[in-house]
């Protein structure tokens, strides 16, 4: 592995903090405000999708932007896991960009400036998280996460929305002390904190404080990962505008928390430690528990929002299982779901972001026979809904595939049943949705008449859609993230 | 509001205890610097002489003798007599308050530091002269109101 | 003959106290000099600071021997890097504080000008005195100029600012004279007032009880004088209700020179393994301040008053230090002094904002601030940078004090401290983003909008801005420069033997 | 016992003389009352530096002819630096008065719970 040195991971950073600075000076005049924020985007995807090729030939880069405190830089690393990340943050912002100026401008919404500005600056952290090379500099891009979405979400200053970013504050700030806790007691005991393939606390403990120390840090990240029963800030803060719900379930916020459990199950703890812990069995039940139970609690949900949100808890702790399983098909099962979940969950918050804009219902009895009003755009759901229940060939099938080659290698074969029960519960609770769209009469009786959103706001959808589609056919379609899945997979010693 | 009482005793009294009470205030100022005493105590009795002033003609008088500008002025001359000496060491080529170096024609370093010792007690006389003055102004003439600033 | 640039230990001094006289003489003509001369003073003063930490960085400890009478007979001025570090620090807040002050002094004391900048002068020298000396009743007299100009400026303030002022000219003095009589039974066993010689005097009477008592004596001076809880009675008062441009000098400053007293009397006149070993003081002091983190952050969630609210925070945050003192291991002693350093600029930028809120609406409850951001939008950033600090969210530079802090509690095996750190940052979150949620979010409590009588809320004038802006700043640059400022400056400062 | 709380009489005078002032600071409710308290405490503080300074048939620490030897001279550092204090302690003084006036002129009067009930 030779390790190049490169500043591009700090550009890929600094360019939508950089816009984020402009967005603020140029409040007065829309137009310019979200060209900064269209540019930033398509920089920072080209920036990332630049590091690609160096990676993919095995290469690492680094960056070292300055010491935070003696033994720690603020230090930034593209491994291919990173990259991974990197890439599906930065490639989706573009479609979140595009879809916001749309939504934004539909509604007609207050506050866009400040909107826009923490957008840019969550991606930012968002791509620092990905790109951090040790535990201290991903903590200090997770904290600016979550502030800087704490005004995303409590953005329609309605007391509800207030009360949700201050319910969003308390888990995240709450979360976050643990995860401090944890890192200071990493580092006393190992003295480094520089994530390593493979895990470096091996032999830096007595058991017991080991465990300790990983239940503290999956109490720290899983909050953000939204593992039950630390998942109650997500469906509160569906009360923000649809493209920061889609910003945080595909994009950044919950990717950043599952991320950051990958990490250090895999790159602080390792595989052969974790079994040595015995730990890996309990985390696997763990969120088996999160996975039937949040499927269960969407199955009651009537508003759209919040039913994916309670799909989205589901499908994040299938990511959480597949590095939990400790074999390296049910990692890289675990990795390309991160990056499938991303697309697919995003084509579903945008068509219900569309309806909303559109209709202005939010609730799932009420679109009876939506689906002729905006067929494009049901259909964009339809084939999320397929993909999360894993049916092929949309791309959610083959991370499954993966799990569950996984599972069947553990020797474990009750998460096959687990995964497979989930999958049940999903066709049960996105199936109604997409038939009474299609097949169902509308309340009214009046003649459906096609009304679908602007283009803004429809491409983004369908071009979701589509790549969750060519994903599922050919899953190193443009961006190559099943070979990068793989190189992480092959990348962690000790399974 | 302090009235003058209007006593004959009194005021003659203190008209003849006066010039003594500062001719002392000045001479434990000069031997202050070889044996008890010094620029403190002496600026002490002095301020007190003008406070038994205050007490025997009333305020209004004493002020007309000496108002609150010039007690500022001495005040900070004092200070700046003292520091300033200070500082001429400093400008001497020695430390701070390193009276040896002052440029005074006498034969000796010590008895050039006597002399830098008397300076500094003038200084600290002048200082405490005015600000005992001060305060008791300041808190005698509170009824009048608005010379808190 | 001492060249130049070790004159500054002494210039560091006279030139601040020579000026402070120099402002009522010249200010009799003309009132406007006062400011100017307030800041060119401590400006030069800043220079000579600078200086000095150069020289004891590049060449090691200065020895300034007052009248050129040698140790231990004369006073001497001692500038190592612990001084060096605490005299840039009062220095640089200093200077931007008083830059901030033109207009708020020229709003709220009109007629005053003059003479509120020769006693903030003597403060400011007082504040520097006890900085640089070596000699512990030298200390004791620089510390009552720096506390009676402080009862002063206090004083001057509105409503309950006389009676504050007294209730803290009673504590303070109880404070000075505990520390005094400290200074005494010292003298009494040793014959010496010289910190260095008295470091070599006392340890082989470590036995003896006078010594343990004036040790007791120092802690509780200086733990009245900068607000150890429960002994911080008179703080919430002074601060609130004393003028902004005062609550915003002496809140960053007052409390942490104190605390560096305690760190010289702890370390440097008694020995590490005296207080540590011989005596279980650190210990005390360490679970003193843990119950003084808690408590001061529950007080400051019931205020609805700003500036009431940062000075409970303060008590607090001087939990903080205490507690990194206390520790008396590396890491917690460095979180300690950085701490000094990044709650000095901490709370300089957010009373300087507490100030300009005063300044342009004349309100200080936090219940009354909505839509303040549209037309004071810089302002409010600095507030923000400023709670993020206080919260401790990195990069800002209250993280990394409270990530050295945990550091050092751990390497001391106490989880009680790590679990009070972490808890008391969760609390200052909650009391930190009350405010936020306030000025930022107005539809919450239906919007107060009418405007304050007088002139529209707009933009602090530049010279009240500016300041902010730097502190700010500084904050977030402070935080990401840590390692340098750890390295360079805070490791050579720690005493002997850790 | 009794020989060696008697033998240092002058620390027990000074606790005495500190504990009333220290009453008065805490206990008085009128602020001339903690104010002449302030007074008595730091006095306290002042007349033990003075006694530990004090040797028996030492004289005035001026040189003199015919006495080489320090022990002859009582310690004059001790009254060097009382001195100090008394003017800090006039200053405070000063100061507190000052203060007290500002308290009067804005409450009309100097009874703290009076005042306390007046800012409520």
């Amino acid at each position: 592995m030779d390790i190049v040195y490169s500043i591009r991971p700090l550009l890929a950073i600094l360019v939508s903090l950089g816009a984020a600075a402009l967005i603020l000076a140029s409040g007065r005049r829309p137009n310019l405000r979200e060209a900064w924020t269209l540019l930033a985007a398509v920089a920072k995807f080209l920036i990332v999708l630049s590091m690609a090729p160096s990676i993919l030939n095995g290469q690492v880069l680094e960056y070292t932007v300055l010491p935070l405190s003696p033994g720690i830089s603020l230090q930034l690393r593209v491994d291919p896991f990173g990259l991974y990340f990197g890439l599906l943050a930065s490639g989706l912002w573009i479609a979140t960009s595009f879809y916001s100026i749309g939504y934004m401008r539909g509604l007609n919404e207050h506050a866009q400036t400040r909107y826009y500005f923490c957008f840019a600056v969550a991606l930012s952290s968002t791509i620092g998280v990905a790109f951090a090379a040790n535990l201290l500099t991903l903590f200090l891009f997770y904290e600016l996460l979550t502030i800087s979405t704490y005004p995303l979400v409590a953005h329609k200053e309605t007391p509800e929305a207030l009360a949700a970013g201050r319910k969003y504050l308390t888990y995240l700030l709450t979360s976050a002390v643990f995860i401090l806790f944890s890192i200071a007691y990493t580092y006393q005991l190992a003295g480094s904190l520089d994530f390593v393939a493979g895990g470096f606390l091996k032999g830096q403990g007595s058991p017991e404080t080991l465990r300790l120390l990983f239940v503290a840090f999956i109490l720290g990240f899983g909050t953000k990962a939204a593992l039950m029963p630390i998942h109650e800030w997500l469906p509160t803060a569906m009360i923000a505008p649809t493209p920061v719900s889609a910003l945080l379930h595909a994009v950044a916020v919950v990717k950043a928390g599952v991320f950051s459990c990958l990490r250090v199950i895999d790159y602080v703890f390792g595989p052969s430690l974790l079994s040595d812990l015995d730990l890996w069995l309990v985390l696997g039940y763990f969120v088996s528990i999160t996975i039937i139970g949040a499927s269960l609690l969407a199955l009651a949900q009537d508003n759209l929002k919040r039913r994916l949100a309670f799909s989205t808890i589901s499908q994040l702790s299938y990511i959480v299982l597949g590095a939990a399983l400790i074999t390296p098909s049910a990692l890289m099962g675990s990795v390309l779901h991160m990056a499938f979940h991303g697309f697919m969950k995003i084509t579903l918050f945008f068509c219900a972001g569309a309806i909303f804009v559109k209709t202005g219902k939010e609730n799932i009895s009420q679109m009876n026979g939506i689906g002729r009003r905006m067929p494009l755009t049901m259909a964009a759901f339809a084939v999320g809904a397929f993909g999360m229940a894993g049916i092929p060939p949309v791309c959610g099938f083959l991370s499954k595939w993966y799990l569950c080659l996984g599972s069947m290698e553990a020797r474990e074969a009750v998460f096959v049943l687990i995964l497979l029960t989930s999958s049940l519960l999903n066709v049960a609770y996105f199936f109604p949705v997409v038939y009474n769209a299609f097949f169902k009469k509308e309340a009214g009786g009046a003649p459906p008449v096609r009304e679908e959103v602007s283009w803004w706001m429809l491409a983004p959808i369908l071009i979701c859609a589509l790549m969750s589609l060519i994903l599922g056919l050919n899953p190193d379609a443009f961006i190559h993230f099943h070979q990068i899945a793989g190189m992480v997979a092959a990348s962690i010693r000790g399974f | 509001m302090i009235v003058p009482y209007e006593n004959v005793i009194i005021k003659t009294i203190c008209r003849l205890l006066l010039p003594f009470l500062q001719l002392y205030a000045i001479y434990v100022l000069m031997h202050g610097h070889y044996s008890p005493g010094g620029g403190f105590q002496g600026g002490v009795m002095m301020g007190a002489s003008f406070i038994l002033l205050v007490i025997a003609y009333g305020l209004d008088d004493a002020q007309r003798r000496i108002s609150v500008k010039a007690l500022t002025i001495y005040a900070c001359l004092g200070l700046f007599i003292y520091s300033g000496i200070g500082a001429l060491a400093l400008l001497m080529g020695g430390n701070y308050l390193d009276y040896g170096t002052l440029p005074l024609p006498l034969s000796s370093i010590p008895k050039i530091r006597a002399m830098g010792i008397l300076g500094i007690e003038i200084g600290v006389f002048l200082g405490v002269m005015a600000i005992m003055i001060f305060i008791f102004l300041a808190i005698a003439s509170y009824e009048t109101g608005g010379k808190d600033d | 003959m001492n060249p130049p640039h070790i004159q500054a230990t002494i210039l560091i001094i006279i030139i601040p106290l020579m000026s402070s006289y120099a402002i009522p003489l010249l200010g009799w003509r003309w009132k406007r000099s006062a400011y100017f001369i307030a800041l060119t003073a401590i400006g030069a003063s800043l220079v000579c600071s600078l200086i000095l930490l150069s020289t004891v960085l590049t060449q090691g400890t200065i020895h300034y021997h007052l009248g050129g009478w040698l140790p231990p007979w004369g006073i001497e001025y001692v500038i190592d890097p612990l001084n060096g570090f605490m005299g840039v620090v009062v220095c640089t807040i200093s200077f931007l504080v008083t830059l901030s002050s033109k207009k708020s002094v020229e709003k709220e004391l009109p007629e005053k000008k003059v003479r509120f900048y020769t006693i903030y002068l003597l403060l400011f020298t007082g504040l520097m005195g006890i900085v640089v000396t070596g000699d512990v009743f030298n200390l004791y007299v620089f510390l009552e100029i720096a506390s009676l100009s402080a009862y002063a400026l206090i004083a001057i303030g509105e409503d309950g600012a006389p009676l504050a002022s007294f209730n803290y000219i009673i504590m303070g003095t109880i404070g000075a004279c505990f520390y005094l009589l400290g200074v005494g039974y010292l003298y009494i066993v040793t014959g010496s007032l010289n910190m260095a010689d008295l470091a070599k005097l006392l340890p082989p009477l470590y036995d003896s009880k006078v010594v343990l008592i004036a040790l007791a004596f120092f802690l509780i001076g200086t733990a009245i004088k900068m607000g150890l809880f429960p002994l911080h009675v008179w703080l919430p008062d002074a601060y609130t209700y004393a003028p902004s441009a005062v609550s915003s000098f002496i809140a960053p400053l007052m409390t942490k020179v104190m605390a560096y007293i305690l760190i010289r009397i702890l370390f440097t006149v008694f020995k590490p393994s005296y207080v540590i070993e011989v005596v279980p003081v650190a210990s005390i002091l360490s679970w003193i301040a843990a119950v003084a983190i808690i408590a001061g952050s529950i007080l400051a969630l019931a205020q609805r008053d700003l500036k009431r609210m940062l000075a409970y925070s303060s008590v607090s945050q001087i939990g903080y230090i205490v507690l990194g003192i206390g520790l008396a291991n590396k890491m917690g002693l460095i979180g300690a002094y950085l701490h000094i350093l990044n709650h000095a600029f901490m709370k300089g930028c957010l009373f300087s904002v507490a100030g300009a809120l005063m300044y342009r609406t004349g309100r200080r409850n936090i219940f009354q601030l909505h839509t303040i951001h549209r037309k004071m939008p810089f302002t409010m950033g600095a507030l923000v940078i400023g709670a993020l600090s206080m919260i401790g969210i990195p990069p800002t530079a209250g993280f990394f004090s409270k990530w050295y802090l945990i550091l050092g509690s751990i390497e001391a095996q106490n989880w009680v401290f790590v679990a009070v750190i972490l808890a008391s940052s969760l609390l200052n979150a909650l009391y930190f983003f009350r405010v936020i949620e306030n000025v930022y979010f107005e539809v919450s409590q239906g919007g107060l909008k009418e405007e304050p009588a007088g002139d529209p809320v707009r933009e602090v004038p530049l010279s009240m801005l500016a300041p902010i802006i730097l502190l700010a700043a500084g904050i977030l640059l402070l935080g990401l420069y840590n390692e340098r400022i750890i390295s360079g400056i805070l490791v050579l400062a720690l005493p002997r033997g850790f | 016992m009794i020989d060696s709380m008697m033998s240092k009489y002058n620390y027990w005078m000074y606790i005495i003389l500190m504990m009333i002032g220290f009453y008065a600071m805490i206990g008085k409710k009128n602020l001339i009352k903690k104010l002449i308290g302030m007074n008595i405490f730091q006095t306290a503080i002042i007349l033990y530096y003075i006694s530990i300074g004090v040797k028996k048939g030492g004289t005035v620490p001026v040189l003199m002819e015919g006495l080489p030897r320090a022990a002859d001279y009582v310690n004059p550092l001790p009254h060097v630096l009382m001195l100090t204090a008394i003017v800090v302690s006039v200053s405070t003084t000063g100061v507190a008065l000052a203060v007290i006036l500002l308290i009067y002129r804005r409450y009309k009067t100097l009874e703290e719970d009076e005042i306390l009930k007046s800012i409520r």
